[in-house]
């Protein structure tokens, strides 16, 4: 009994993600999953809401927030979750090498927002005195800002590790539903970073 | 066919809807640049009030977030209904939580 | 059948026999035997839920009984498929709609108590006390009158006194049940509520939200006194001379030591704002030694050889040198002297 | 494919302890997962209860000095948490997995392997959370740990919270999106969502509210963690924080919490009311709506914990009128489950005895309920002892009646034996008595001045005699309780064979053996409507029709990574409590996620692709 046979087929079905139990079990489970993340981040956007004049005497978000370099994060961010969609798209077409490429440059526009948020908050550090510590709108601000950078980081994982484990074997119905899930997280992060760079910077701005 | 570089095949009628769907992304895509464009705009231009500013560019992500779902996660397709259940429940409950702690915590 | 139902009675038998035993409670401290304002707004609406609610019991509690005697399988009964109903339209609407009906007339007075009693429109002409509360004490400051009070809060009865509360630490919570409901006392936020009590008397108050180890110890008193008592109270506490010296000669040792063992670091005698620990203007007519215990001069003894024997936790112990139980004695003998007013809480007992 | 004989020949042998132990760390089979879920559930119950009786043994008399007050805080604050989180919850979780699958007619749940990192998540997180009695004292800020109190409170007590709470926690949370999976893609032919079992359906609502309650106290706990161990200033009001932030937190999940507690049972009682009725369930369909009702509603009502928190008379209002509203559904169930009855031919046996139980007492709590939510009422009962008496009439005169119910129910089916029913009434009419004894004089002891978590009361304030009553009735349950571990026992030993169908069973679980085999269903079965069982039986051949001819069955591997997975993070747990007093710690820190994560990366890198039982070895197996 092999299962070559049934995870690679002639022909690829139109939603190679949902072809097996299993990639239904994770299309349908991962979607419940992304509710339950709505609730998380809304408990960290709505402590951020509450504290986010708290400065205790510290610097606040409209003396601290520069716009240029998150516009260029959003830019990155927004961009990379279209390649992701048209790596998906390459996976329907059964296109595997278009596909990989497609999720390397998704890779690569995630390191450049991650590493712009790394630098931000080192200069926040470092120059401006704004630490974790300094205020519960501090606390707020790295902690909300940190999971969704968090959420970055795991994604930008998983996608490796996804890539190279399958580098060598090409799309079949056993990974198909992963590389799409993956995709799904990716595209959420996109939505919570949507809310933050309005959130966080576009209204600490405006005083 | 030709350019199916990989030995399995899809089907033409599914590659061109792919296509298909492919441009409204890409449409999606675009305005939601303008939406991130306008949105900083309003912001740094201060071209609006600040009783204003604020619904605007919350109204603008709400549709950019929407669009995502949509198009880029394929919330429109069948077979996302119960996906769709549970993301609007985990955004009633966010925005419970979201209005508590912005409105009751301080007084 | 019988065994049961038996049981079932002996059950309810003992429960109301204990109540009968008890009463309402000790009267002072029990919410069913309101003496304020607000504790008898939270018992009308109590009786009122209490009412509604019993009749739906009664009918749960009928049908259910219905349904056991008529419906049980008897013994050497034969079995038999019962009718499989799927429903019943007009029984469902029945008992959605009567319930709605029956929240109806419980929701309509709960909103209107709820206003009433969160009503601070005349907070300005009335008086206004600041309350602090403390990791395990309570702290008084009687708005624009220079009076700093601890543990025992006076008020003039038939008249609203609005209390603005802020906790210095953790979340307590002030309640007196006799007099009204509770109110949380926060960090960061103050919160204000108005009391007023009907009759003189002194009233037991506990805090209500759990604020460490010794929080079953946090008890402190209103002394409600008539108004024209209470106007001579706040005369004799405003007339208060902290630096008086003190009568005798062991109490005058006393009062020494209490100032070189820094004593005043922490507490004050008078209206100073110092407010680390309680405020000791009037102590010697406190009702209670650290709030709790009976006051009298071995108890404060013990105390201050040893607070944490007696309130675990708190923040007095060890921030003065150990005193010997001579020296405890004389200070003793210097604090219960501290009796500025002619209006005591035996006044408001009677 | 020798692997997949000894698995599936297992039960008929004997085996050694050490096969029996790997046999459990490694299963992804829901119902040995049950097992694993009832038997530390019910150890920690027990711990919960042992707790629970020190507390009523110290209040047993004013000034009492059994415990001293900081340890009291700490055994208050256990007991509390350890019932709820460790005892309640995973005793639901034993009684999902070891029915849902089968009532759906399912061979096992979506995630098998999740289902069981499910499991040890909150087994190590409840180790974690008990450590704390040998390792310098328990979290003593209740199980609300409000804080500031539980960020200023001493020692690590409240770390052990913290952490045991997320890992436990995020176990549950997976669990729960597991069961919406399964329900939702697993069920058998012609298992339409409205033929689905009362059970199957509460099950579905409370993993939705599991799904949404639990991130608000994944949150909660993260900022507490960040606040205790790295300085951070959420609820610190000198930063300018605010403590109010974790009560909405915390009550945004708590609320929910206590439906996810009830719904279950809800269901479990809807099918044994029918079941031992002998007829459908009155109003099915008001029923399931009732139920989604309650999830709803049970998302906006949770500040009425919080009304003396002074959020003010319009918000204190609207969420009293939402709480309110929730007795209408809940009164719908009341009400449909009298009326099934009515008119059936009622067997009682102790099953039966613990949900007619059930009725009388959690309405009594209901009751309390709807009072409490009267706003200025709950301005006296706030904090007293009246609330105690409300939520332990609904939890364990709801909850705790119900899982008894159920293991009383489902015990052929998880164990192929009967527990023995003059112990299993003994349990009843004790527990019964004691119950009552014990909280309802609290009510008065509540009106009359008692406030809850006071260590200790003073003479001569009219408390003394109620407080001895109830510690009386606490003892009545002490005794009951220990009766039923003694049945479960004698049971194991000598307890009657069941055979595959012992209550005349309406629902799919009693067409498969008492125990069933491995794959559940030798062919799924094609489901013709409500109650499918009983519709075979009363219209049909006696017998489920197959929906497939026998073939191969898929089944998934056996795997040590979710236990190696949860112990990781046991040990990253420790870590990170202690790092707060030296650095050296975070060495730990870092050996724990790296076993958690490296397993993590194991799983998602190699490919699992379960076994098959072949036809032919499903036809050597006798039925
Ligand atoms: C299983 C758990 C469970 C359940 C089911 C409930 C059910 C309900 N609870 Fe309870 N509750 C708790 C567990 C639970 N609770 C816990 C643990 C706490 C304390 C936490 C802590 O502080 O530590 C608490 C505290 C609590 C409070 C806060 C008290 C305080 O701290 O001041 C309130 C206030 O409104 C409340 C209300 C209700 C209501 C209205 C219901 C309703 O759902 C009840 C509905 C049921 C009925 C009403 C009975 C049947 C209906 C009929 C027969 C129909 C006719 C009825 C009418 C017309 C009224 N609960
Ligand atoms: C599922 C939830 C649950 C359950 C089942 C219980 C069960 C019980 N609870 Fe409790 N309780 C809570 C949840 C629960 N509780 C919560 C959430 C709190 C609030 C905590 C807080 O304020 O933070 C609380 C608080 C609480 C208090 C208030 C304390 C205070 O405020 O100061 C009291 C006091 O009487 C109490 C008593 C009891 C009793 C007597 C039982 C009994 O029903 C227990 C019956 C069980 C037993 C008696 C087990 C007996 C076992 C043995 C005797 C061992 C035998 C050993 C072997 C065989 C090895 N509980
Ligand atoms: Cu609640």
């Amino acid at each position: 009994m092999s299962h070559d046979h049934s995870l690679n087929p002639e022909t690829m079905p139109h939603e190679p993600e949902k072809a097996t139990l299993e990639g239904k079990n994770k299309f349908i489970g991962f979607w419940f999953f992304l509710g339950g993340e709505t609730v998380l981040f809304a408990s960290l956007f709505g402590t951020y809401l509450a504290l986010r004049n708290a400065t205790a005497g510290g610097p606040s978000a409209e003396e601290l927030f520069g716009l240029d370099l998150v516009f260029i994060m959003t830019i990155l961010l927004l961009t990379s979750s279209l390649t992701s969609v048209y790596a998906i798209y390459h996976m329907k077409n059964n296109d595997f090498g278009k596909m990989c490429l497609w999720f390397i440059i998704t890779i690569i526009l995630g390191f450049g927002f991650l590493g712009s948020e790394i630098y931000e908050f080192t200069h926040y550090i470092h120059n401006e005195g704004f630490t974790f510590t300094s205020s519960a709108f501090g606390s707020a601000f790295y902690t909300l800002v940190g999971f969704h950078g968090g959420h970055v980081l795991f994604g930008l994982c998983w996608f490796i590790a996804l890539l190279l484990r399958n580098a060598k074997r090409g799309l079949n119905l056993y990974n198909a539903p992963k590389f799409y899930v993956v995709s799904l997280y990716w595209h959420f992060i996109d939505v919570v970073w949507v809310f933050i760079f309005t959130v966080v910077y576009l209204m600490g701005k405006v005083v | 066919m030709t350019e199916n570089t990989s030995s399995k095949k899809v089907d033409t009628f599914q590659k061109r809807k792919n296509k298909e769907e492919m441009k409204y992304q890409l449409i999606t895509f675009g305005l939601m640049i303008i939406f991130t464009l306008v949105a900083f705009g309003l912001v740094v231009g201060e071209l609006m009030p600040k009783m204003f500013v604020i619904p605007t560019i919350l109204l603008l992500a709400i549709v950019q977030v929407a669009f995502q779902f949509y198009y880029f996660m394929h919330m429109k397709h069948s077979g996302h209904e119960m996906p769709s259940v549970m993301i609007y429940g985990g955004i009633w409950a966010a925005i419970l939580t979201v209005t508590a702690l912005s409105v009751l915590t301080w007084w | 059948m019988k065994g049961w139902m038996g049981k079932f009675r002996a059950l309810t038998l003992f429960g109301s026999l204990a109540l009968l035993l008890s009463g309402c409670g000790q009267e002072n401290l029990s919410a069913l035997i309101p003496k304020g304002y607000g504790a008898e707004k939270s018992l009308d609406l109590i009786i009122l839920t209490a009412i509604i609610m019993l009749f739906v019991l009664l009918i749960v509690m009928l049908v259910y009984i219905t349904v056991l005697v008529r419906f049980r399988k008897k013994k050497g009964q034969k079995d038999f498929i019962p009718k499989q109903v799927e429903g019943n339209k007009t029984l469902e609407t029945i008992w959605t709609v009567i319930p709605i009906l029956l929240l109806i007339i419980i929701a309509v007075p709960t909103v209107a108590a709820t206003f009433d009693l969160a009503d601070e429109s005349g907070a300005k002409d009335k008086l206004n006390v600041e309350v602090t509360g403390n990791q395990y004490w309570w702290h008084f400051n009687y708005k624009g009158q220079e009076i700093q009070t601890s543990q025992d809060l006076y008020i003039p009865t038939g008249e609203k006194v609005y209390l603005n509360m802020k906790s210095s630490d953790v979340i307590h919570s002030f309640w007196v049940p006799a007099i009204s409901g509770k109110m949380d006392v926060n960090p960061e936020n103050e919160n204000t509520m108005f009391i007023k009590a009907n009759e003189e008397g002194v009233y037991y108050g506990k805090c209500a939200e759990l604020c460490g180890p010794s929080h079953a110890l946090m008890d402190f008193k209103i002394i409600a006194v008539s108004p024209e008592e209470f106007d001579q109270w706040v005369k004799d506490m405003q007339n208060v001379d902290p630096k008086a010296v003190a009568e005798g000669e062991t109490a005058k040792q006393g009062q020494t030591l209490f100032e070189e063992s820094n004593c005043m670091g922490c507490h004050a005698i008078g209206s100073s704002p110092v407010q680390v620990g309680p405020n000791l203007t009037n102590f010697g007519e406190r009702t209670r030694i650290a709030g709790i215990l009976d006051h009298n001069k071995e108890n404060l003894i013990s105390w201050i050889m040893n607070p944490d024997s007696i309130k675990p936790g708190n923040k007095m112990d060890g921030k003065y040198p150990e005193l010997s139980r001579d020296e405890a004695s004389k200070i003793a003998d210097y604090l219960l002297q501290l009796k500025p007013s002619s209006i005591t809480a035996e006044d408001a007992g009677k | 494919m020798r692997e997949v004989k000894v698995v599936s020949n297992a039960a008929t042998h004997k085996r050694g302890f050490g096969a029996v132990l790997w046999d459990y760390l490694t299963t992804v089979d829901h119902k040995k997962i049950a097992h694993l879920y009832l038997f530390s559930g019910g150890f920690f119950f027990l711990m919960g209860g042992i707790e629970a009786m020190l507390i009523r043994i110290q209040l047993i008399k004013p000034n009492s000095e059994f415990l001293s007050n900081g340890l009291y805080n700490e055994v208050l604050t256990m007991h509390g948490t350890t019932m709820i989180f460790l005892a309640a919850m995973p005793l639901i979780f034993a009684l999902m997995n070891a029915a849902v699958p089968l009532q759906i007619g399912a061979r096992d749940v979506a995630f098998p392997f999740i289902n069981s990192l499910g499991f040890w998540l909150f087994l190590f997180g409840g180790l974690i959370l008990n450590c704390s009695w040998f390792l310098g004292g328990a979290p003593d800020a209740g199980w609300t740990a409000y804080a500031p109190l539980s960020t200023t409170s001493p020692g690590h007590g409240v770390d052990f919270y913290v952490i045991g709470l997320q890992i436990a926690g995020a176990g549950t949370l997976i669990g729960g999106i597991n069961f919406l999976v399964t329900i939702v893609n697993m069920r058998a032919p012609g298992m339409t969502y409205m033929r689905m079992p009362l059970f199957t359906w509460s099950v579905f609502i409370t993993s939705i509210l599991i799904l949404f309650a639990f991130p608000a106290l994944t949150v909660g706990l993260f900022l507490l963690m960040f606040e205790r161990m790295f300085g951070a200033g959420f609820f610190d009001a000198s930063l300018g924080g605010n403590a109010i932030i974790w009560e909405h937190l915390f009550w945004i999940f708590g609320h929910p919490e206590v439906y996810i507690l009830i719904l279950p049972l809800f269901g479990l009682f809807s099918d044994l009311f029918s079941t031992f009725s002998k007829k459908r369930l009155f109003g099915y369909t008001a029923m399931v709506f009732a139920t989604m009702l309650i999830a709803f509603l049970g998302f906006m009502v949770w500040a009425h914990h919080m009304f003396t928190v002074g959020l003010g008379p319009v918000a204190n209002s609207i969420f009293a009128i939402a709480t309110m509203a929730i007795a209408v559904p809940t009164g719908i169930k009341i009400f449909n489950w009298l009326a099934t009855m009515w008119g059936g031919q009622i067997t009682i046996n102790s099953a039966m005895l613990w949900a007619l139980g059930f009725i009388p007492t959690f309405t009594l709590g209901g009751m309390t309920g709807v009072m409490v939510a009267s706003v200025v009422a709950d301005y006296q009962y706030h904090d007293s002892y009246f609330v105690v008496a409300h939520f332990h009439y609904v939890i364990v005169g709801g909850t705790i009646f119900g899982i008894f119910a159920g293991l009383h129910y489902w015990w052929p089916k998880m164990f192929g034996r009967i527990l023995h029913e003059g112990m299993g009434k003994l349990t009843f009419w004790t527990f019964l008595i004691g119950f009552h004894l014990t909280f309802f004089i609290q009510h008065f002891l509540g009106l009359m001045g008692m406030p809850r978590r006071y260590s200790t009361y003073l003479p001569n304030q009219g408390l003394d005699l109620g407080n001895l009553i109830s510690t009386i009735g606490a003892f009545f349950m002490a005794f009951a309780v220990i009766v039923f571990v003694i049945n479960v026992f004698y049971t194991a030993a000598k307890g009657e064979k069941a055979p595959a169908d012992p209550w005349d069973g309406r629902t799919l679980e009693w067409a498969t053996a008492s125990p069933p085999a491995h794959y559940n269903f030798k062919q799924v079965p094609l489901v013709r409507g409500l109650d499918p069982l009983w519709i075979e039986k009363t219209e049909g051949k006696g017998k489920l029709t197959p929906s497939e001819p026998l073939g191969d069955i898929h089944m998934p591997n056996a795997s040590i990574l979710p236990f190696v997975m949860s112990l990781g993070l046991f040990i990253a747990g420790f870590g990170f409590i202690y790092q707060v007093d030296d650095k050296g710690w975070l060495a730990v820190v870092f050996i724990g996620m790296a076993i958690t994560l490296g397993s993590m990366l194991i799983r998602s890198l190699k490919d699992d692709l379960g076994h098959h039982i072949t036809k032919e070895e499903l036809e050597r197996e006798a039925d």
